[in-house]
């Protein structure tokens, strides 16, 4: 199987599942307790927190652990709302944000908050102005994510940081997707807040975590045993959390290379793509996106069944976001970008990662032809115009 | 999510294409999905001797397309027009249940097809009569 | 080293983690995605539903996974009070819960919901009655928990639930201990939701589960990508769900095995420790309580001293409750059967798991008796009586 959905999630990597292996039989213990075996446990579990600390450049003091992604985002989120929420109700977020973003300022919305949607260019980029300009003296949080899940594109989040600092709004961003993808500081990116997920850089699922800068204060979302500073209670996931801190170790030594190798095989595969398939088009940024990501859609074609029998190849690739795999609404993302519901319905994300080979893109550049000459022999909206 | 029907007629659907003189053409597009699906008939004698299809949608929208069109040959337009989405899903032996509206499209696509088979037919013994 | 604080968490069994192996890095797929490695991820989730569905005699549509207890109890209780809340505000739960469930009734008493606290006679034991009592027409919920974490008193759900049933008022169990130690069933039980976490029986950390009975409707805490029915949105953690089920299964066929052999080592271990040290004391219940917990007191004796010395002896035990191991308060579960705050401070909570042997017990006496000696010997409490 050749898999390309590594934004969906990716292989725990050989190195980290070693890592965390001695954590489920041999030093199991609860790291919140007394003897030797709980604090076995509690020092891997510091050791993982330096880790991850520092591939965003953060200190270890800044980082809790979460279950994932979705909650980092909520406890940034809901947490920045309910300890503000005297001193104002306006969160600004954007239009191509994760449902994990969306769906919880819509919660908000729902509960006397105010959310500004800024919308994003034709190639999926937000301005930093826009930003600016939706701010009132009521805007408690600016929300943005750095990169984009479907288009990969990569948002201005150090200019946008500086305004929030300058004007005292605390900003969070989503840095789900690019967390050991591209070089993240978040000195530099001027963030408060900075959610990342486990799965998404080859370790494990259901272990993701929020850095919070020092003298940020956030009301909980969860109560119980006080632990992660009262901000993420709840018995510590000790494997989970040593396979992040891995990940993350791996991630951070291997980025400019991997970055490098990514970049020049997206951009071949791109190439090919749109040379060798009529009406073919990329959607996101041409350049200002992620390495691994790439984004297409091919008039005339519908996304899902495109997927289907890219996987009767052996391509494992994805429509867009995971969660919506299920759904039959068009890409918000794309919609955002300014497709028509028919085009946002053809899209196709290829996803690279660090296993992937040359020798695979050239097979899926091939498999891609196939597929998209099967799919418009059948289709009503290509029939039209191709003879 | 599907089952292997489903799949065998996505991937070697049967039936694909257009007929230039068909007697009969229907276009139906999904309000949920946007998808998109053209059927084509010829009609002898009141039985449908030749069926195709063009569709741009999701793996159970071919499917069913597909599906619809081996079940219509042969058929009366009466036995034709009975068929409903329902009977379409249970020849492919199931639809995920957010994909159930899929095989609307298909019986929906029959039904417009053998809709305006009848209305050329009507148009063709009211040229008739006239002359 | 001999572990005998299995109410804290336990280890992994082998065969658990056997189970829970290919998830990791072969079939890794995101189970939500429509190819075939997606596909396997999500055959693999619907069957350790059905698993821990089948351990609390529950249908696996009743069942949604969790990142573990404490986020059960936050979804089953605010989930409850959110929804409910223009039918009623008030919330009945008892002075012996969890953290888990104690600070989130606290923080809703903060946010415009009453709560009563039903107390506990001395040997820790809920009288059905008392919470018949408490109930107003403005009660909503119901939250008693199974079986406690310190003392291992085992409640009278059933009686409780037909009671909750009879008024039309939801009901809770916090069965995080009970899981997989003694029977437990649903319907029996006649709760509406029932919390269980996954490392309290050998099943890998971070993850849990929620009985939510057909036909009760939750507001979710997290808002995201829609997964879990929209009630716990997140990218599923595939290999922790499987464990889960795994860990399920074997629980409930050794079950029955299990109880016998644990409770005749529990009891061996409190007959000889109360017959061999002076006022030395049992806490909770005789019999009404969980096969593998024991709770003793020793006059003029501090609890954390007690555990270090342990430790040095190879032995795993703890104070009561592994968050509160480094709080200074002394147990509010001791507090709640009676005792004076210098006995809550005294206690030794020993929870035995399938791994212990008749040995180890044997080894733990004795050791108990060294440790309770030297502890004595520099005890100003003690000195002043014993000689
Ligand atoms: C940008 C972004 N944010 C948040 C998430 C949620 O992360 P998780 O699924 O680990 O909760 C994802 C992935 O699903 C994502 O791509
Ligand atoms: C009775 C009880 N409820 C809830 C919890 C919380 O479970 P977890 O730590 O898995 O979140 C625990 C254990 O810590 C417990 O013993
Ligand atoms: S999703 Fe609309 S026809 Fe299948
Ligand atoms: S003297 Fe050490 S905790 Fe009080």
């Amino acid at each position: 199987m050749i898999y390309m959905d590594h934004s969906a999630t990716a292989p725990v990597d050989p190195a980290v599942f070693e890592a965390m292996k001695p954590y489920f039989i041999d030093s199991f213990g609860n790291a919140s307790t007394l003897y030797s075996l709980g604090r076995e446990g509690r020092r891997a579990m510091e050791s993982a927190r330096k880790q991850v600390a520092s591939i965003i450049n953060a200190d270890p003091k800044e980082i809790i652990f979460t279950s994932g992604g979705t909650e980092s985002d909520n406890i940034a989120i809901k947490g920045t709302a309910y300890r503000l929420k005297n001193k104002g109700n306006h969160i600004i977020t954007s239009n191509i944000e994760h449902p994990a973003v969306t769906e919880t300022c819509k919660y908000l919305a729902k509960h006397g908050f105010d959310v500004t949607y800024v919308p994003v260019d034709n190639d999926g980029i937000i301005k930093a102005s826009d930003v600016e300009d939706a701010i009132t003296d009521k805007t408690i949080l600016i929300t943005i994510m750095h990169a984009n899940n479907e288009i990969g594109t990569i948002q201005p989040i150090a200019e946008i940081g500086q305004i929030a600092h300058e004007k005292g709004i605390y900003f969070h961003t989503d840095a789900v997707q690019s967390v050991g993808k591209i070089p993240v500081d978040v000195n530099e990116l001027n963030v408060d807040m900075l959610s990342l997920s486990s799965h998404k850089l080859y370790g494990p699922k259901g272990i993701g975590a929020l850095y919070i800068k020092k003298g940020v204060r956030l009301e909980p979302i969860l109560h119980g045993g006080g632990h992660e500073r009262g901000l993420r209670p709840g018995t510590e996931n000790v494997p989970g959390i040593v396979g992040l801190g891995k990940a993350c170790e791996i991630s951070q030594e291997n980025l400019e290379k991997e970055m490098q190798e990514l970049t020049r095989l997206r951009d071949k595969l791109i190439k090919a793509v749109l040379e060798e398939n009529e009406e073919a088009y990329l959607n996101g940024h041409p350049t200002q996106r992620l390495p691994g990501n790439v984004n297409f859609r091919f008039t005339g074609i519908e996304g899902e069944s495109l997927i289907l029998h890219l996987d009767s190849k052996g391509i494992a690739a994805s429509t867009g976001s995971a969660c919506s795999s299920t759904k039959l609404e068009p890409s918000q993302v794309l919609m955002a970008i300014g497709l028509k519901e028919v085009e946002a319905h053809g899209s196709l994300r290829i996803s690279l990662g660090r296993d992937n080979t040359e020798e695979q893109i050239d097979y899926v550049i091939k498999s891609i032809k196939e597929v998209v000459d099967i799919l418009r022999k059948m289709s009503p909206l290509w029939c039209s115009k191709g003879e | 999510m599907y089952t292997e029907k489903v799949m065998d007629h996505f991937q070697n659907p049967r039936n694909v294409g257009e007929i230039k003189d068909a007697d009969g053409v229907g276009t139906e597009g999904n309000p949920v999905c946007g998808d998109l699906m053209t059927i084509y008939i010829k009609v002898e004698d009141n039985i449908i001797t030749d069926i195709k299809f063009k569709t741009f949608g999701c793996g159970a929208a071919i499917a069913t397309s597909s599906m619809i069109t081996e079940m219509a040959i042969g058929k009366t337009i009466e036995e034709a027009l009975k068929i409903t989405r329902k009977d379409v899903a249970d020849e492919l032996e199931g639809l995920p249940p957010v994909k159930m509206h899929c095989s609307n499209l298909a019986a929906d696509a029959l039904k417009a097809a053998i809709a305006d088979y009848k209305m050329k037919q009507a148009e063709e013994e009211k040229a008739k009569a006239e002359t």
